[in-house]
């Protein structure tokens, strides 16, 4: 077993061992166990920081790849197959180093900063093992090399997500959320389970590599239309994780749950586990696949952005900008631009948890108060909290010299590229909505920015009833706080902005600002070379593009995968990388201008604006009616057909049911009268019958023995009589 | 061996007959003493188990050894009928794949049912006399291998469930009991005469006589081709199938034929809801693993798309009945309504994949569904009532049962991790794999999420939020100034106490470990059900 | 007439036919337990009668030793018959079996 | 046979209507006493038939044990039972008329098949003269075990009777009663 597969196995163990320790034993700990928590998280965080420098650092090599697997089940000799066996198993690669080290060192922070966020809850013990299983299904997400166990750990980050949604479940609000989160992701898994079954059935095996080897071969018998379903229907699996369009409902209200939390899982890690999942079945995408999961992609960028401008809620406002950033990196994978989505994965964990430990900052200093309306002023309060916040809002907005700016750009480049190698028409709409969202992001964001830090604070603005119902929700002690009472949240909370804060600039990642191809990530992880090209449906396209290819093989030696149409988009990317810079960049510096005019300077009134386009307004605030919509239709719908259906069960055939014994009764009883008066009466006569003849005969026991004498005799001569007439004839 | 673990039971009714009804101590401490040496001997079995031996048809040379194990062969009844030939009745009893499991499921959740029992206060001698014959007749089907044998355990199963529901029941008890008796009697009828048309179409190719033998049966070259269930009557074998799939697929229960099962729980005592869905409902896909498919392959054959249909049904309907109900009990009985579909979609599956899931389902649904129940009798004893909306906040108070609940609930819903989850991803690879059954699988892939709808309703209505206006339960300050919580008229422990811990920790880790590790259940069980779809299947189900 | 003579098994069976039917008519009818208990010797007579007859027509000695038994058991009989007839009349005070009737339903 | 065949015939018939009428008398005559006294006629009756069968012991052992025990015996009874000459000896009857219409059918029917039954088994050699020593000789052989049960039952039963006649045990019932 090769050393790093020993130590991945440690990593991903141990914060199994903190939930362990803590679930049962954090009464008995003192403090409740908060540092078993941080220390067993800090010693993964150091394993994996030492397998992400052994993998990265010392072999710089983009097809490093170790894997290990054992037997989980042995299903013996099944007939028509021979010898099954479901196996389990690890691999490392250089994606899996990179996702191990964000994933442990953003737990780590968050362990760190719930120390003090969470400080003095009832629950703080069980919050700090629940973060342990989360890490614990998330890392193996991470590691897994099969469908079924990354279908487990899939499952099992959903619960964990459940857990800490609902943390605070005395708040109903906190428990229709947490169900909302859990259903909504059981909706995607079961497309990523069909989905799994489809693969299964072909092959009888669930892990990758061999699922490749043999897509590779050519030995999927279904038709190819399978293969794309097959490959859709996997995706579903992140469009509930990741909350792309469809199923985007669970992220906003998931906010329910404590604010580290939102950053560790509804921002940073288990959101992004869907993009990873995308990208480990990258490979087996057939292009209409990868047409679908570009369009979802760009729409839900578009839509969350949308939604963001209008929301009060800080929380919210986050939520959906990771929505739209998760719509960016469905986007690029759809699009083709693997690494670039990948890149933007990693970025945005680190700038969008900072984001969420810094909202999570302000709401603790102003005594759990959400709502950006009431708030401003803060940046002479809380300097640190300020300084970070911006440089990742910045990073978000995609603001150049930031991490998210390399990241985007790439994606918004691939995008280009990708148009134009499909040939233009609908597909420009993908890249078209894209950068529109890029400038939302960045208007939407300037103005959380501005809310919540600039101006005067507004405190005293709040409306006195919001007062109680927040008070009541959030049990704050004292409603009448201004804005002196809020002060700088402890080193604990500090910190952790800090570092996140310091890893969304840009030469974390690449020496050059503009062009994040030239850093170590987009050198590490490499397009990887599609196993369906075989399956492709012959088409126009196609068939021109593979007459290029070879003329495309001279130009692009740096990454020239075998498939035309990868090699097309590559190129069509790598040329489209300038314009895209120049274009973000003016959405952006457009959008935070806009955002500057609305807000900085009041030169066009929000209120206004807002009553000039009410129904758009509306149709933004109320988040384009997802949740009414889902709420008529598949929510009521359900339940009422659950009602029909029992109702049926309970009348119709229940119904039958009794109704068959009804008849049998009658029948029954129809026979039974013809028993009482028929049957029963014979019964009965001679019932009567023997009763007189008893009546009677009683009279000869008279208790005289001579009676009984004379009655022997006579019966002794009868006798004879009869002997001697049946002598004579 | 068998008969031991088989007879335990029944021996300890007679002991108990002699204990004088007032000493329910005694009375209740026998019966466990029963239930305990049962565990013991289920678990030597479950170790000396060989689990290469494959089951289900005869070994070399047409002897049972060698195929099955702990095998008892004696003749029993042998009647000379005249014309008829002559009647040969064996006791024979014996244990494969199929079976083995079964017994240890049966021994385990016997044995918690007993500590159910314990809060039985009416006519406990009674109640623990019928209780152990009720063991011994569930065990008894487990490992008869001959049908008449089978049919009388069988029937000896249904007496004291129908005085178990009858006399120690909810209110409605009569009318539950007669239901389930009636519905289970419908379907042995039926399987009485198939067991007879069977008989004189088999021969058992060692005596040379008609025969009973399950194992003899199982193999078709044993049939008379001329016989009214033989091989040339293609129609009656149809019939035949048909008849006696619905009489067990009224005990799994299926679709139409289930609606016994929410009035027979709802009315029972815990203890009683407890065997009857963790162990009863198994006979009946039991039956048909082991009497109805393998005596009529090619039938099963060509009915297996019906089969998975109703299995589909089963889910879907099930799930959407549960979501429906306000009865805390009736949900989990709907609920055990879809899990049983499960099983039925992974044996309409016919391959190994499918069944081994349908058999592994078979189990967990076995110790979750027990559990369940023994968590909703938890609540009833504290609360006297189930509805839901009665409830509320619960988490708060009971932390531990709440605990314990939300594993039990989360085990239902199939969550990985959790050993109901292997079951239904291996019915779920099995049913898709096989060609017959791929797009019923697919649409009964709806049943998680609706199972996940109704489960977290049904936890968030109860354990999470504040509690209702109208709940079941008071709030009262205590002196350490926290909320406690307070039952009308329950002096007991108000979280969970050591008998029901006692009960429910084994379950919860059972459940867990054989989430996170199956083998030591699927590597018994695997060879058979190899065997078993070898037999169901000439040619390849693929 | 002269079938009357010589005298053959007939004439002794006869008598004995009417003893027992006069014995019979005793034990049937009369009250009064002593005239039962006559009424059985009488029978009894009979019997011994029929034994002797029989035993001599056909040479044997079976009826004889019989007939002899007999007489021994109608004396046991009558001893305890009397006894008991006695007591009946110390709790009855009557010997009128007809008021021997407890048996009565 | 000494006699011949004439005055044998009316001496047998003499005894033969003795024996009849006598026992008639005992059944009809209302009086126990008159019954008693001619029920000893009836057994001289049937003590002398004996002679006729050459039965000449059992004639003397009818005469002794019955007329010299049991009738004596019956006396008793009576007297025990009754003042001797007191008018309740008139003892009355109950179901007179199936009595009678039973002994007429139960004689009739005897009759009839005596005369109906033609083949006795009658054997040539017949019992002639006494038969005393193979009495004494049958006793002691071929039928000890009878006799000896029969000796024990007989004193059996007069143990029984003297047991069950006693007097004290009947006042010790009376007052108990």
């Amino acid at each position: 077993m090769h050393s790093l597969i020993q130590l991945s196995i440690v990593v991903l163990l141990l914060p199994l061992l903190s939930f362990v320790i803590l679930i049962f034993f954090n009464r008995r700990l003192p403090r409740r166990g908060d540092f078993v928590g941080v220390g067993i998280l800090g010693t993964a965080f150091a394993l994996s920081a030492y397998i992400f420098w052994s993998v990265i650092v010392q072999t710089y090599d983009p097809a490093f790849r170790v894997a290990w697997d054992f037997t989980w089940i042995d299903l013996g000799k099944v007939p028509g197959i021979g010898p099954l066996q479901i196996r389990m198993g690890i691999v490392i690669d250089n994606l899996t180093a990179i996702m191990l080290a964000m994933v442990t060192l953003i737990s780590l922070l968050v362990h760190l900063y719930s120390t003090g966020y969470m400080a003095g809850d009832k629950n703080y013990g069980r919050y700090f093992a629940f973060l342990g299983i989360f890490t614990f299904s998330m890392l193996g997400i991470v590691l897994s090399d099969n469908l079924f166990s990354i279908y487990i750990f899939w499952e099992l980050v959903g619960l964990s997500s459940y857990l800490l949604i609902g943390f605070f479940f005395e708040k109903e609000s906190a428990a229709d959320a947490q169900k909302k989160a859990f259903l909504a992701n059981r909706v995607g898994d079961i497309g990523m389970w069909l989905g799994i079954l489809i693969l299964y059935s072909q092959f009888h095996t669930f892990s990758f590599s061999e699922i490749y080897a043999n897509l590779a071969a050519g030995k999927f018998a279904m038709s190819n239309a399978w293969l794309t379903a097959a490959g859709l229907l996997l995706f579903m699996g992140c469009v509930g994780k990741s909350a792309q369009f469809p199923l985007h409902v669970w992220l906003p209200d998931a906010m329910e749950g404590p604010t580290p939390v939102s950053a560790l899982i509804h921002a940073a890690t288990m959101v992004a586990a869907g993009v990873y999942f995308v990208a480990r079945i990258f490979v087996l995408l057939t292009p209409d696949a990868l047409h679908v999961i570009a369009f979802i992609g760009a729409f839900t960028a578009f839509m969350a952005a949308t939604i963001a401008i209008t929301q009060n809620d800080i929380k919210r406002v986050l939520a959906y900008s990771t929505v739209s950033q998760l719509g960016y990196m469905v986007l690029g994978l759809g699009v083709g631009a693997y690494s670039a989505a990948l890149f933007h994965l990693v970025t945005h964990a680190f700038f969008k948890a900072c984001l969420f430990l810094g909202s999570g900052a302000i709401i603790h200093a102003m005594h759990h108060e959400q709502d950006m309306r009431w708030m401003g002023g803060l940046r002479k309060h809380m300097p640190w909290t300020f300084a970070t916040f911006t440089l990742a809002t910045l990073a978000l907005a995609g603001l150049p010299l930031t991490s998210g700016f390399m990241s985007k750009d790439a994606i918004l480049a691939g995008a280009i590229g990708f148009a134009n190698a499909e040939g233009g028409g609908i597909y420009y709409l993908i890249p078209v909505l894209g950068f529109f969202s890029a400038m939302l992001t960045a208007f939407y964001m300037g103005r959380q920015i501005w809310l919540v830090f600039f101006g005067e604070s507004r405190t005293h603005l709040k409306p006195a009833d919001d007062h109680h119902s927040a008070h009541h929700a959030h049990g704050a002690e004292d409603g009448h706080h201004t804005a002196h009472e809020v002060h700088e949240v402890s080193w604990n909370m500090r910190a952790p902005l800090v570092i996140l804060a310091a890893l969304s600039v840009f030469f974390v990642y690449s020496p050059n600002p503009l062009d994040g191809a030239q850093g170590w990530f987009m050198k590490m992880i490499k397009t990887p070379e599609t196993v369906v090209a075989k399956y492709k449906v012959e088409s126009i396209e196609h068939s021109a593009l593979s007459t290029q290819h070879s003329a495309l093989q001279t130009e692009h030696s740096a990454h020239s995968p075998a498939d035309p149409r990868q090699a097309e988009i590559a190129h069509e990317a790598h040329l489209a990388h300038f314009p895209a810079i120049y274009i973000s960049s003016i959405m952006v510096v457009l959008g935070i201008s806009l955002a500057g005019i609305v807000f900085v300077f009041k030169i066009i009134d929000p209120d206004k604006t807002a009553e000039a386009i009410r129904p758009l307004y509306l149709f933004s605030l109320n988040k384009w009616y997802w949740d009414e919509i889902y709420e008529a239709t598949f929510i009521r719908g359900s339940v009422l057909l659950s009602k029909i259906l029992s109702w049926f069960d309970t009348n119709i055939i229940d119904g039958i049911v009794n109704g068959v014994a009804l008849v049998v009764k009658n029948v029954a009883f129809a026979n039974n009268s013809f028993d009482k008066y028929v049957v029963d009466g014979l019964v009965n006569f001679t019932a009567f019958s023997v009763n007189t003849t008893g009546a009677v005969l009683r009279k000869l026991q008279t208790g005289k023995v001579q009676t009984y004498i004379v009655m022997l005799l006579a019966v002794v001569f009868g006798y004879f009589v009869f002997y001697f007439t049946r002598l004579i004839y | 061996m068998l008969s031991l673990i088989v007879f335990l039971p029944i021996i300890a009714g007679l002991i108990i007959l002699a204990v004088p009804s007032s000493q329910k101590q005694i009375i209740r401490i026998v019966s466990l003493l029963a239930a305990l040496a049962q565990g013991v001997l289920a678990v030597l079995i479950w170790r000396a188990y060989d689990p290469s031996l494959p089951g289900i048809t005869a070994g070399p040379g047409g002897s049972p050894l060698g195929s099955f194990q702990f095998v008892e062969k004696l003749p029993w009844i042998s009647l000379k009928l005249g014309g008829f030939g002559s009647l040969n009745i064996e006791y024979f009893l014996g244990i494969d794949g199929i079976s083995v499991t079964m017994i240890i499921l049966t021994a385990l959740v016997s044995a918690i049912g007993v500590l159910s029992s314990w809060t039985i206060q009416k006519q406990v001698k009674g109640y623990f006399i019928l209780y152990n014959l009720l063991a011994s007749a569930m065990m008894g089907c487990f490992v008869a291998l001959d049908f008449f044998l089978f049919y009388v355990f069988w029937e000896l199963m249904l007496l004291p469930m129908y005085f178990l529901i009858g006399i120690w029941g909810g209110p409605n008890r009569e009318y539950a009991a007669i239901k389930f008796f009636l519905y289970t009697l419908f379907g042995s009828v039926f399987m009485l005469l198939v067991m007879i048309g069977l008989y004189f179409s088999v021969i058992d190719p060692v005596t040379g006589n008609h025969t009973f033998s399950l194992v003899a049966m199982a193999n078709q070259a044993n049939y008379i081709k001329s016989a009214i269930l033989g091989p040339d009557n293609a129609m009656w074998r149809y019939i035949a199938f048909a008849v006696l799939f619905v009489g067990f697929a009224i005990k799994v229960p299926m679709f139409p034929f289930h609606t016994w099962l929410p009035d027979a729980h709802v009315e029972a005592p815990t203890p009683i809801s407890v065997i009857l869905a963790g162990v009863l409902l198994k006979l009946g896909t039991y039956g048909m693993m082991r009497i109805n498919f393998p005596l009529f392959p090619e039938v099963f054959h060509a009915s297996m798309y019906v089969i998975g249909i109703f299995g589909a049904i089963n889910i879907i309907y099930g799930a959407f009945c549960a979501l429906a109900q306000q009865d805390l009990k009736k949900m989990v009985a709907y609920s055990s309504i879809s899990h049983m579909g499960y099983v039925l979609l992974g044996l309409a599956a016919g391959n190994s994949e499918g069944m081994v899931g349908a058999l592994y389902q078979m189990f967990n649904h076995g110790t979750i569904t027990a559990m369940l129940f023994l968590l909703v009798g938890v609540v009833y004893d504290r609360a006297h009532t189930r509805q839901i909306d009665k409830f509320g906040g619960l988490a708060s108070y009971m932390p531990v049962y709440a605990a314990i609940v939300t594993v039990a609930w989360f085990a239902s819903l199939g969550l990985p991790g959790l050993s109901g989850f292997i079951s239904e991803a291996f019915v779920f690879v099995g049913a898709f794999s096989s060609v017959t059954t791929r797009y019923i699988a697919m649409v009964s892939v709806l049943g998680i999420v609706f199972g996940a709808a109704y489960l977290l309703w049904s936890l968030q209505r109860m354990f999470l939020g504040k509690r209702k206006p109208d709940a079941a339960y008071d709030l009262e300050i205590g002196s350490d100034g926290h909320e406690h919580i307070h039952f009308h008229d329950w002096k007991g422990k108000i979280d969970l106490d050591a008998r029901e811990l006692t009960m429910l920790v084994p379950l919860v880790v059972i459940t867990i470990f054989l989430g996170i590790y199956p083998m030591p259940v699927l590597g018994m069980i695997t060879s058979s059900v190899n065997k078993l779809v070898e037999v169901l299947s000439p040619v390849v189900l693929r | 007439m002269e079938h009357l003579l010589p005298i053959g098994l007939n004439h002794y069976l006869t008598i004995s036919a009417f003893l027992l039917g006069f014995g019979l008519f005793a034990v049937m009818t009369r009250k009064n337990a002593i005239v039962i208990l006559m009424g059985v010797e009488l029978i009894l007579n009979a019997a011994n009668i029929n034994f002797l007859a029989f035993s001599k027509y056909n040479g044997g000695m079976g009826g004889v030793m019989f007939s002899l038994f007999v007489i021994v058991i109608a004396a046991a009989e009558a001893a305890i018959a009397l006894a008991i007839v006695i007591n009946i009349f110390k709790i009855f005070k009557s010997v009128d079996v007809s008021s021997v009737d407890t048996m009565k339903e | 046979m000494i006699m011949n065949d004439l005055t044998y015939t009316i001496i047998f018939y003499l005894f033969a209507a003795i024996t009849v009428f006598s026992a008639a008398f005992v059944v009809f005559s209302r009086n126990v006493i008159y019954s008693a006294f001619s029920l000893l006629f009836t057994f001289f009756g049937v003590a002398a038939l004996y002679v006729f069968l050459s039965a000449d012991f059992i004639a003397v052992t009818q005469v002794v044990v019955y007329v010299g025990g049991i009738l004596v015996l019956l006396l008793f009874g009576v007297m025990f039972t009754k003042g001797i000459m007191n008018t309740e000896l008139k003892s009355d009857v109950l179901h007179i008329v199936p009595g009678t219409l039973i002994l007429a059918g139960i004689i009739g029917a005897l009759l009839y098949t005596f005369y109906t039954t033609h083949t006795w088994m009658q054997t040539e050699k017949q019992l002639h003269g006494s038969i005393v020593e193979r009495i004494g000789y049958e006793t002691m052989s071929h039928y000890v075990l009878p006799f000896e049960m029969v000796s024990i039952l007989l004193l059996a039963a007069l143990i029984g009777a003297a047991f069950l006649a006693r007097f004290d045990r009947l006042d010790h019932d009376n007052n108990k009663s």
